[in-house]
């Protein structure tokens, strides 16, 4: 089997847990819910991070970072959610997207 | 251009002008105050600038005040050649003259300091017309003279109908005085100047044009067909004013144009033969028209612009010493009428040709001199319009403009026999009297003398004709060499006019039924050529160019809007609230727009996920097409 | 390799001032009773007004890239710098009006401080993961703050600030990933010579998750949706800051990224800025015309103001006149927006055009300073945005974009239409209508009264200097850029 | 060229991809909010795989242990804050569902198609014997602002979440000046001053 | 300098005024008047050292009182001003006509302090637009007199005044865009990228694009086309005059309208010499369907002020087809195109002076009647003769009599544009013809006749808003006929010396003519390149 095939293989795993985390993040209403979409959408950047280094570019480092820096953001996003959604919850005992339309227009 | 030009000459010139119009100009801004002191004031003026005429005939000064400097004729240049010097004695008599007329005339609780204001800057405007040598100068002067006529026929604005006949001869021979901007314009194209002698040289077309715009302007303000209406409106002026306009003014102003550019038109050809038969057929038409008018005032203005037709038609066919022999002797016979017709209206309060039965008999002084100056406008021998007459038809060659001439001639005997066969009549009673205003049933005897010096010229100037006059006149005129009339010719109109005028007093004497029928006929209404000059026209295509400019121009812009509205208002909600107004549809369509353009701000967060991916889908899309 | 790695740390000088007074201000506010909090709020100015001083003293040096390649100081970078020390400064004198005293004031002053540092470093940023990283310090402070008043409209801001960031780390992730895969690096130089052979489906996901990335800290369309709610939901001062900060950087993030790595890349990015400038302008243009709402109307008058500062990003690679462009317009637009923010928050319990006119009331000098923002902000001569439109504009023209600028100055019109409504409401409507009659104001003249006394000090003198700064950045333009544009 | 992967690892590969992509699909399928938060976890557990298999073994111990830690934290949050966490009842909570598919799958095929159609470059050089060594040059060395930002970027997300989420602070524990003895907190215990 | 502290006088006075809210309103209004008055003197004062020189002046000559200092060096932009023979009478203009407003606006009662300052505001601005010689600059000042005006308009007018402002706004601001685009246009084809006028008309950008030259040419005169205003960009003008105040109306016509008309003769002629000849037919065209356009539509009108404000668009169409003709550069000599080019220029005083006066007269009638309407007033002559007489010389002037400032203009325009465009030339003549008729007509309706006055509807609004309870006594009170006064102490003093210096104008216009015709003379050569 070639690289080139490999890759695209590889790839292809990455692009469907990109699209699952788009639909996961456009489809639910739950915030944790999305935060996991994304969460999922990342988690394709950090398989397509690593095929890039593994594949096309092991001679430098940047690709590596790319997965590390993707980690960096799952991990700060994840807080930041979880901050915001007490906010919020506290403030109005809502945890659902649907639920905040305050503001509009 | 013969004659010297010194400091002095300049000096003269620069007085005879200025005086009047600055005295007049005086007189109109002290206002009321200035009431007593106008008339001898401006008869005193007047004497000066005839005085100053004089002077200026027999020097010949030029004079050039600087106005606008790119081009050669740019500046106001005045001179006197030998037309302008018979024409300004003549203008400055005739001015000294009526103001005479009018001091007397006038009542005395009038706006007198306005009257003379105006009259005096009348007569300024026409001393300059008569000696321009530029454009600019003759236009500032012939546009000056419209407006201070406008100003004197309205003189009496209270009353109603008086404004807006000034209103008509102001815009009437303003519409004609374009003619002169596109002449003006014309001669800067054609000669690179504005120096009205340079015009014959102009080249081509430029030439052609500038005829053109001088020939339109002088028939206007000389109220030639078809442009002659407004002088049946002017007669709403005071008489005074009638007296000056319609004998060596305004009237006169565009036949002496016509005399003064002779060789342009002569130069172009058509424009000569155009101004003869112009100035033909007027006298013909409106010498008709003047048969049939009951009105005293408007017969004479009929007869006016009938008279200053063969004025035109003199210049149409080269024969100016006649044309100005013409002009000064019908300027002197028409003067003459006019004061009679004025002091009549004054008084007995009416200038109907009914009412003024016998008044030649009731004062003789004034009789005496209008029988003259009648006799001498029916062309009757040995006085002055029958000689001049005949001399202005000596030159004409064509048949049928001599034919046409010859009627004419014969017409203005047959309105003068009208006047005469009224005037002299036997009186009636006072049934008639004061129709129009209260009389004062006297006749000043300045108004008397006026007449009467002005009769004695209507009867004299008759020797303009004999060659031993003519002949110094030509050369005077720079002009010699035209044709005298024959013997033969002066008999013949000479007969004419006699026979016509005994004849039309003996059928008014016999069928006096004849004059109400003429004055039944439409020649009485002007042959309906005040309709030429109806402002309805314009105010329509006014009030159509006003509806468009509100409903088109201005919707278009909110028709932008409109149309924007049709495609966004698709999906867009109504929006009843109004938002200050701005052009109101643009602010509708824009609201609209604006309202669609917040929908996607729906407050949920899912849908703008859902469209900020659907956004970056097309972008991708663009970014893979569009390279 | 110390002594360069020393010299590079000096020449993150303005960065360190501010980190420091990040966490300089933290410590102290520790130990610092809740009424004299003031004392961090001194420090975060010195720290600012630190910071700008140091990047001014930078400015005129050579362009150059520390800690390899990965942080450009550049011309850009310095007005940047300046203009996000000066403006930060600025917000926290206007946001002390509303949080002085407040239990987390100390807390509001760092959270400022760290994300203008993030700001500074997405302009500096010389690197796909720097940016990234930028990105994330320039954004969380941010969802804090917006979240700060914690009542329902502030935390629904700042869920759905953060939401939608979120949503765009994940895309400029998806970007970087996509350069990365495309070109295997990271940093600009090197990208910007891979990038033109690359294949052009990557290198389209690339530049458009990068750029979308970079669009939503500026608030562009398609991304813009989180500033008006954002906006409306938290208070006057976050909002001018939220507002106007972060988007200095990420313009100045776009126009370096546009003109140097994806300057030549195999797909048109400078096709895709134009078309973002475009849709940004109109649609935020379009958006506020029937606003009622301040707030709401100022924020869609950002997204607006970033379509014409997009514009100069579209041409970034294709004409000199762009940086000065950038220069003069980012410093313009902070100013006159900082400036409109005030003066909401000068009347901050008025929420509407009206409320804020009567609040106002006969303060004619607030009403001209108003008058001179607001016209700024259309772009009116004299003001700095003024200056920095023309030279959008010519340089959007010489970048052969002369359909952007048409499509640019019709925008101008239509934005005069909402500017105008409350620019008539303050000037004229005060005294055409009388107080009382003003549509949400209760009756009777009492409470009318109180709320012309509610007009608070602070942001009044903000909006007095912002309109004084506009006109003396406009009519001074030629003297401030002599310094910041050397030759 | 041939890759230097063994066959047992691209076929572990493959397997660990198909897991992965299941898992995901599996996080918006099944009724609990738990059972999600573990399949996210099975996902990233296989993707750590895959990345040991493409000799990232440091990359993915560090993403092996970092996701458990989240995921087990998520358990944690949804039992404090969120409805039906164990799955007590059924529950679907979407909106716009289609769409959203619309758009996933979207995205999905315009990658595959991408990854399917274009040329892809050639790898440029060997796989370095040791990747954790290039890694660890790089943070410390040509990337090593990017992680100082990043240092900066988690401060600041401390300070943030902080803020946003709890609602007592210092001066509700030591009173307006600082002054109290001891901290006035609800439950004692937490770090005195 | 001197020029600098012309153009900034009255914006100090603006600014002092401002500052001083304890100042009463009277003060204020005396204050401005001395401001205006002080300006004025200081532009006499430049008029009198001013030397057009013995070389043609014009923008490349060198202008005097020059000033150029750096503004913005990245697109070189400077404050560069000067006067020329151009600029000078315009400058002088805007002096007198604002010296008029300020005194007219004596018994102002609403609002004085912000009322003199805007006005103030606005002279600063107009001068600078004169003066300028950058384009940067030029449109810095063009720009500003749009949002002075609005707040003019929309303050202090009456009617629908803050509908008409905003249009006004709108519709002039389309144009100040289409200007700036096209600036930068010429910014950017010049060779030495730079916006100073005097550089750019020294080495013209564009020349050898027909197509850029033409665009640009479009752009910037579609801005200026709005400002003039031309047919048919003209719609704005009506709403705005009909409902300003009448100091604002004057100084609409009086001077903002010139700055569109100097924005062609100052930079579309000279710096875009080779697309002016060009499209100058366009001009042509443009500028008689203006003028007949507005004296037809003009002619149509029942509202005095609507009127007058038509003639304007008549008036300024004789500008635009003596600008065109000038740049015809084939079929006519330069003596005809200079002296077209002259008149336009005297038209715009002319026009200043005169159109001032009428507004001004017009705000008369307002203040008595409030109301503009041709009907309802006649025969003021009675009660008002000084009234009348200043109407009628004003007309007259409009109209273009011998004697007064208009014919001086017009006539070199026909003159001098004849032999470019005969035909156009020809049509445009008619409108003086019905500019005639429609004043005549009007003067004839409002003076003569019976005398008419409009019922105090002023007085019936202040009943019908008085509170029902203690109104009734009053309420019943029959509606009072105005008394119409004659013109006042301020109003004589404000209108007369406009129409005065019409006369003057038209008497001597040498005056104006020594200055203006060295620097048209330069233009026109500008325009042959």
């Amino acid at each position: 089997m070639t690289a080139e095939l490999v890759l695209q293989i590889v790839l292809t795993v990455a692009a469907a847990l990109v699209g699952v985390g788009v639909f996961g993040a456009l489809s639910q209403q739950s915030i944790v819910m999305i935060m996991m979409g994304f969460e999922l959408a990342l988690n394709g950047v950090l398989l397509g991070g690593a095929a890039a280094w593994y594949f096309l570019a092991p001679q430098a480092p940047d690709a590596q970072m790319v997965v590390v820096v993707a980690l960096v953001v799952m991990a700060v996003e994840m807080a930041m959610g979880f901050a915001a959604t007490i906010a919020i919850y506290r403030a109005r005992q809502v945890d659902m997207v649907d639920m905040a339309t305050e503001l509009q227009g | 251009m013969s004659g010297t030009s010194t400091a002095g000459g300049a000096a003269v010139l620069a007085v005879l002008v200025g005086l009047p119009a600055l005295a007049g100009v005086a007189l109109l801004l002290t206002g009321r105050r200035a009431d007593r002191i106008a008339g001898p004031l401006a008869v005193l003026t007047t004497t000066a600038a005839f005085a100053l005429a004089a002077v200026a005939a027999g020097d010949r000064p030029q004079l050039s005040v600087p106005f606008l400097g790119v081009v050669p004729g740019g500046d106001l240049r005045l001179s006197v050649d030998g037309l302008s010097a018979v024409l300004v004695v003549l203008v400055a008599a005739v001015g000294l003259l009526t103001t005479v007329f009018a001091a007397a005339d006038l009542p005395a609780d009038a706006a007198r300091a306005r009257f003379f204001g105006y009259f005096l800057l009348f007569i300024a405007a026409m001393l300059t017309t008569v000696t321009a040598a530029t454009m600019p100068v003759l236009l500032v002067a012939w546009e000056l003279m419209g407006a201070t006529s406008y100003a004197l026929i309205g003189y009496r604005w209270q009353e109603p109908g008086r404004l807006s006949a000034g209103t008509t001869a102001f815009l009437t021979t303003r519409a004609a005085d374009l003619g002169l901007y596109v002449a003006a314009g014309a001669a800067l194209a054609g000669t690179g100047g504005l120096v009205l002698a340079d015009l014959p040289a102009a080249d081509g077309g430029w030439r052609d044009l500038a005829a053109a715009g001088l020939l339109v302007a002088a028939l206007g303000k000389s109220a030639q067909l078809p442009l002659s209406a407004w002088l049946s409106g002017a007669m709403q002026g005071p008489s005074p004013v009638s007296a000056l306009l319609h004998s060596a003014t305004m009237v006169a102003a565009g036949g002496y144009l016509l005399l003064r550019v002779q060789p342009l038109l002569a130069a172009t050809g058509w424009a000569a033969a155009a101004a003869a038969w112009a100035g033909a057929l007027t006298a013909l038409v409106l010498g008709a028209v003047a048969v049939a008018q009951r009105d005293l005032k408007q017969l004479l203005a009929a007869s006016t612009a009938a008279q200053i037709g063969f004025v035109v038609l003199a210049a149409g066919v080269g024969a100016v010493s006649g044309g100005t022999a013409q002009l000064v002797a019908h300027a002197a016979v028409k003067a003459a009428l006019f004061v009679a017709a004025g002091a009549w209206l004054t008084a007995y309060g009416t200038k109907q040709l009914a009412g003024l039965r016998g008044a030649a008999r009731r004062h003789r002084g004034l009789g005496a001199a209008a029988t003259v100056a009648a006799l001498a406008l029916a062309g009757v021998p040995p006085l002055s319009l029958w000689a001049t007459k005949d001399e202005v038809l000596a030159g004409v060659d064509g048949a049928a403009l001599r034919v046409v001439g010859l009627a004419a001639a014969v017409l203005s005997a047959v309105y003068a026999g009208r006047v005469l066969a009224v005037v002299l009549a036997r009186p009636a009673g006072e049934e008639f009297f004061d129709e129009e205003e209260r009389g004062t049933r006297r006749i000043p005897p300045a108004s008397t003398g006026v007449a009467a010096v002005l009769a004695v010229f209507a009867a004299g100037l008759g020797v303009l004709a004999v060659p031993a006059v003519a002949e110094p006149l030509k050369a005077l005129l720079g002009v010699v060499g035209e044709s005298s009339p024959t013997v033969g010719e002066l008999v013949l109109s000479g007969g004419l006019a006699a026979g016509a005028l005994t004849g039309t007093v003996a059928l008014l004497h016999r069928l006096p039924e004849v004059a109400g029928a003429l004055e039944r006929s439409p020649l009485a209404g002007w042959v309906g050529l005040g309709r030429l000059l109806s402002p309805r026209p314009a105010m329509a295509l006014a009030r159509v160019l006003a509806t468009l400019d509100d409903r088109v121009l201005d919707r278009a812009v909110e028709g932008v809007g409109a149309a924007a509205r049709r495609t966004a208002a698709a999906a867009a909600r109504v929006d009843g609230s109004v938002v200050d107004g701005a052009v109101r549809a643009t602010a509708e369509a824009l609201r609209r727009a604006g309202a669609a353009a917040r929908r996607p701000q729906t407050g949920l967060l899912h849908q703008y996920y859902a469209q900020a991916a659907a956004g970056l889908g097309v972008l991708l899309v663009l970014l893979l097409v569009v390279r | 390799m110390n002594e360069d790695q020393g010299a590079e740390a000096l020449a993150l000088l303005p960065e360190l001032i501010l980190l420091a007074g990040a966490v300089g201000g933290l410590l102290l506010g520790l130990w610092t009773p809740q009424r004299r909090q003031g004392r961090v709020r001194a420090v975060a100015v010195l720290a600012c007004l630190g910071s700008a001083v140091a990047a001014a003293t930078a400015l005129p040096d050579p362009a150059m890239a520390v800690f390899e390649g990965t942080w450009t100081i550049d011309t850009t970078t310095g007005v940047v710098r300046i203009t996000v020390a000066l403006a930060t400064a600025v917000a926290v004198l206007l946001a002390s009006a509303s949080v002085a005293g407040h239990p987390r004031e100390t807390e509001a002053y760092v959270l400022m401080l760290l994300a203008a540092l993030g700001t500074v470093a997405l302009a500096a940023a010389g690197d796909l993961l720097l940016l990234v990283a930028a990105f994330l310090l320039a954004s969380f402070p941010l969802y804090a703050l917006a979240g700060f008043a914690k009542d329902a409209r502030g935390t629904e801001a700042a869920l759905k600030y953060y939401l939608m960031g979120a949503f765009s780390g994940v895309l400029l992730m998806l970007g970087v990933t996509a350069l990365v895969l495309a070109t295997g690096t990271t940093g600009y130089p090197t990208l910007a010579v891979a990038l033109p052979g690359a294949a052009a489906p990557l290198a389209a996901v690339g530049v458009l998750g990068v750029l979308a990335g970079v669009a939503f800290k500026a608030g562009a369309v398609p991304v813009h949706f989180w500033v008006p709610d954002v906006t409306a939901g938290t208070t006057p001062a976050m909002a001018a800051f939220i507002t106007t900060v972060p988007k200095l950087g990420a313009v100045a993030a776009a126009f370096r990224l546009l003109a140097e790595p994806f300057a030549a890349a195999s797909v048109d990015a400078s096709l895709l800025v134009a078309v973002l400038a475009a849709a940004s302008m109109t649609l935020g243009n379009l958006a506020a015309f029937s606003q009622t709402e301040v707030l709401r109307l100022l924020a869609y008058s950002t997204v607006s103001q970033v379509g014409y500062l997009f514009m100069v990003v579209a041409v970034a690679a294709r004409t000199e006149l762009a940086v000065p462009a950038l220069t003069i317009y980012l410093a313009g637009y902070a100013v006159t927006n900082i400036g409109a923010f005030a003066a909401v928050a000068a009347a901050p319990a008025a929420r509407t055009i009206s409320d804020w006119t009567a609040a106002v009331g006969r303060r004619p000098w607030l009403v001209v300073s108003l008058v001179v923002i607001l016209l700024g902000l259309v772009g009116t001569p004299p003001t700095a945005v003024f200056v920095g439109k023309l030279a959008v504009f010519s340089a959007a023209w010489d970048g052969a974009m002369i359909w952007l600028v048409v499509l640019a100055a019709v925008n101008t019109v239509a934005s005069l239409f909402y500017y105008l409504r409350w620019i008539t409401a303050g000037a004229v409507g005060v005294s055409a209508a009388p107080p009382a009659a003003g549509d949400g104001a209760p009756a009777g003249p009492g409470p009318t009264v109180g709320v012309v006394q509610r007009t608070a000090l602070l942001p009044t003198a903000v909006l007095h200097s912002a309109a004084v700064a506009s006109l003396v950045l406009g009519i001074g333009a030629g003297l401030w850029l002599a310094v910041a544009l050397p030759a | 060229m041939l890759t230097d992967l063994p066959a047992w690892a691209v076929a572990a590969v493959i397997a660990l991809g198909g897991l992965s992509v299941a898992a995901g699909i599996a996080v918006f399928v099944v009724d609990s909010m738990a059972r999600a938060t573990f399949a996210l976890l099975t996902s990233f557990l296989a993707v750590a795989g895959i990345l040991v298999a493409l000799q990232l073994p440091y990359l993915a111990f560090v993403t092996a242990l970092m996701m458990t830690i989240e995921m087990a934290l998520m358990a944690v949050f949804m039992i404090m804050f969120m409805m039906n966490p164990a799955g007590l009842m059924p529950m679907t909570m979407v909106h716009n569902a289609r769409g959203s598919a619309v758009l996933g799958a979207g995205a999905f095929v315009l990658l595959t198609v991408g990854i399917w159609t274009m040329d892809w470059p050639t790898r440029n050089g060997a796989v370095p014997a040791d990747s954790t060594r290039q890694l660890g040059e790089a943070i410390m060395g040509s990337h090593m602002l990017v992680m100082l930002v990043i240092g900066v970027a988690l401060f600041a997300t401390i300070i943030a979440g902080t803020v946003l989420a709890t609602a007592r602070g210092r001066y509700d524990r030591f009173g307006a000046e600082l002054d109290a003895a001891r901290p006035d907190d609800p439950v004692p215990g937490g770090l005195p001053r | 300098m001197l020029l600098t502290v012309v153009i900034f006088l009255p914006l100090v006075a603006a600014g002092v005024l401002l500052a001083a809210p304890r100042l009463g309103g009277r003060a204020a209004i005396v204050l401005w008047v001395a401001a205006s008055a002080v300006d004025l003197a200081l532009v006499a004062w430049m008029w009198w050292r001013f030397d057009p020189g013995p070389s043609p002046a014009g923008v490349v000559g060198g202008p005097a009182y020059e000033v150029d200092l750096q503004w913005i060096p990245t697109v070189d932009a400077g404050y560069h001003i000067g006067v020329d023979g151009l600029s000078l009478p315009l400058l002088a203009l805007t002096g007198v006509v604002f010296l008029a407003c300020a005194v007219y606006s004596l018994r102002e009662s609403h609002r004085p302090r912000s009322y003199a300052a805007l006005f103030l505001f606005l002279q600063t601005a107009s001068l600078g637009t004169f003066a300028a010689l950058d384009l940067i600059l030029f449109f810095v000042f063009f720009d500003l007199t749009i949002v002075g005006m609005y707040f003019v308009i929309a303050g202090w007018g009456h009617g629908n005044a803050r509908r008409s402002a905003l249009k006004f706004f709108l519709y002039t601001f389309v144009g100040s865009l289409a200007l700036l685009v096209g600036f930068i246009g010429l910014f950017l084809g010049g060779e030495q990228r730079t916006f100073d006028m005097v550089a750019l008309a020294a080495d013209p950008p564009l020349a050898n694009s027909p197509v850029a030259g033409g665009l640009v040419l479009v752009a910037i005169g579609l801005g200026l086309a709005v400002k003039t205003p031309l047919f048919p960009f003209h719609t704005w003008l009506p709403d705005a005059h009909t409902d300003a105040p009448a100091a604002g109306s004057a100084v609409l016509a009086g001077i903002l309208l010139k700055l569109g008309t100097y924005g062609f003769v100052r930079i579309a002629m000279p710096i875009l010499p080779d697309a002016w000849q060009r499209w100058a037919m366009v001009a042509v065209v443009a500028g008689v369907v203006s003028v007949l356009w507005g004296a037809f539509v003009a002619l149509a009108q029942t509202d005095v002020k609507r009127m007058i404000a038509y003639t304007s668009v008549n008036h300024m169409g004789y500008v635009l087809l003596g600008l065109g003709a000038a740049g015809l550069v084939t079929p006519a000599d330069d003596g005809a195109r200079t002296i077209a080019t002259v008149g336009a220029v005297y038209q715009m005083v002319s026009h200043g002076l005169l159109t001032g006066a009428l507004f001004l007269l017009s705000g008369v009638l307002w203040s008595r009647g409030h109301t503009y309407t041709l009907d309802r007033w006649g025969g003021l002559a009675r009660p008002a003769p000084v009234f009348a007489a200043s109407l009628a010389v004003a007309a007259f002037g409009s109209l273009g009599l011998p004697g007064l400032s208009g014919f001086i203009a017009e006539f070199q325009v026909f003159t001098g544009a004849l032999q470019a465009a005969p035909v156009a030339t020809v049509l445009a003549v008619v409108g003086i013809l019905v500019t005639a008729g429609l004043f005549l007509l009007a003067l004839q309706r409002l003076l003569t006749g019976d005398t008419v006055v409009p019922l105090d509807e002023d007085g019936a609004d202040r009943l019908s808003t008085r509170p029902e309870g203690g109104g009734t006594a009053t309420a019943t009170r029959p509606r009072t006929a105005t008394v119409m006064r004659d013109l006042r102490g301020h109003e004589l003093a404000s209108i007369v010396p406009l129409l005065v210096l019409a006369v003057v104008l038209g008497l001597f216009p040498r005056v104006l003519l020594d200055v203006v015709e060295p620097a048209a003379a330069a233009v026109v050569q500008l325009v042959a390149r």
